[in-house]
């Protein structure tokens, strides 16, 4: 199975690295991807995403092995943003290639769900008042629990 | 060589840096005795968790490091 | 929102079709989406996807209404691909950019749930003897019954 | 003007073409009157609908086109 799992420095092309996926795994029927981006915010000026290297990519490697026992993909991509970045930038792509449409759809959201809540990762927002951590959200809880 | 502490998100705020190095052997005991009020208060938190030379502690009272060791202190992550 | 439905006669770029969309809704936290392959299959050598032309869009079209009222979203992409195709070529496109993250994957996993199972399409495969007609599948249906 | 009947998928090679014109008016048994015998047993099939001018009819029996109407034969769909 083809992998790439990376943290990503500066701005990247999301649909450069799907596009390399495709052609990666010819024989997969289906690409399920997600982008998750920088979302406009008034109040917003940057955004800041720490990583600890000890912890931060061993554990979205082993979030990877996961995903590949639970379904059978023919390629997984999850690539991480790190450092500052701005609006409409994208944070985060998964990309998952598997011969049958549920396989990769599947393995893209649990993926999403568990990058966003239970990854190593430290964020702060840049206000006119200076930089604020950002405290977990209950959403991203609840989204973990569907599955069990 | 030392123990050197590595502090993440919000604690390096609090440190006044990502990172310090304080004398070695360091039990939790120890460890609280080494930082300010503020950061001692959070590190006491359930959430706020250890790593020694990358491995999560299960249990902080245990923890035991030497000099060359990497001790992170981690508040909860805001996820990706 | 914005809103793309179209049938395709040839092949096409799906990544161009999603960069597109990701540019028309910088606003958008999210964009998921699913790319669809003729699959490999030593057997077949080319796949036919016929239409009716009073039918076929117009209910996609409906089922785009559909998603529009079920699921928040900024922007949604449908394109299927009709006529002869051959493995590798990209069948169909579903991309939905939201807000949130599970509007948007959830949107995609929806209408291609339907575009499999309930969409006008008749499906033909040639193999070494001639064409031969494809019936619907169970496993499709099972897919339609998670939505309620 | 004729009723204009489209066949899809399989109907089509039953039929030997996609359309054919058929003089009106049409109901359900003139229909069948007008199909070969494999064609007419396909149609019978409950999984086998029929949409006037793009409209689907929700009883086969109650069929009522007249001249320049688009009668559509629509075998089981094998999906997207």
């Amino acid at each position: 199975m083809l992998r790439r799992i990376e943290l990503v420095q500066g701005h990247w092309d999301t649909n450069d690295a799907v596009g390399e996926l495709a052609r990666s795994v010819p024989d997969a029927g289906g690409i399920a991807s997600f982008v998750g981006k920088v979302r406009h915010d008034d109040a917003v000026e940057a955004l800041e995403l720490l990583h600890y290297e000890k912890l931060t990519l061993p554990g979205i490697q082993e979030l990877a092995e996961t995903v590949s026992r639970r379904w059978t993909l023919e390629g997984l991509v999850i690539m991480h943003r790190v450092g500052v970045m701005h609006v409409g930038e994208p944070i985060v792509l998964v990309s998952a290639a598997a011969k049958h449409r549920r396989e990769a759809i599947e393995a893209v959201d649990f993926t999403m769900d568990h990058l966003k809540s239970d990854s190593w990762f430290w964020k702060r927002e840049k206000r006119a008042d200076g930089w604020h951590w950002i405290e977990p959200r209950e959403r991203d809880h609840s989204d973990l629990a569907r599955w069990g | 060589m030392a123990v050197k502490l590595v502090f993440l998100g919000k604690l390096a705020d609090l440190a006044g840096a990502d990172e310090r190095e304080v004398p070695g052997p360091l039990d939790w005991l120890g460890l609280l005795d080494q930082l300010e009020a503020p950061l001692a208060e959070e590190l006491r938190k359930d959430r706020t968790r250890i790593a020694v030379n990358g491995e999560l502690v299960a249990d902080k009272a245990a923890l035991d490091a030497g000099d060359g060791d990497e001790v992170a202190l981690l508040p909860p992550v805001s996820g990706g």
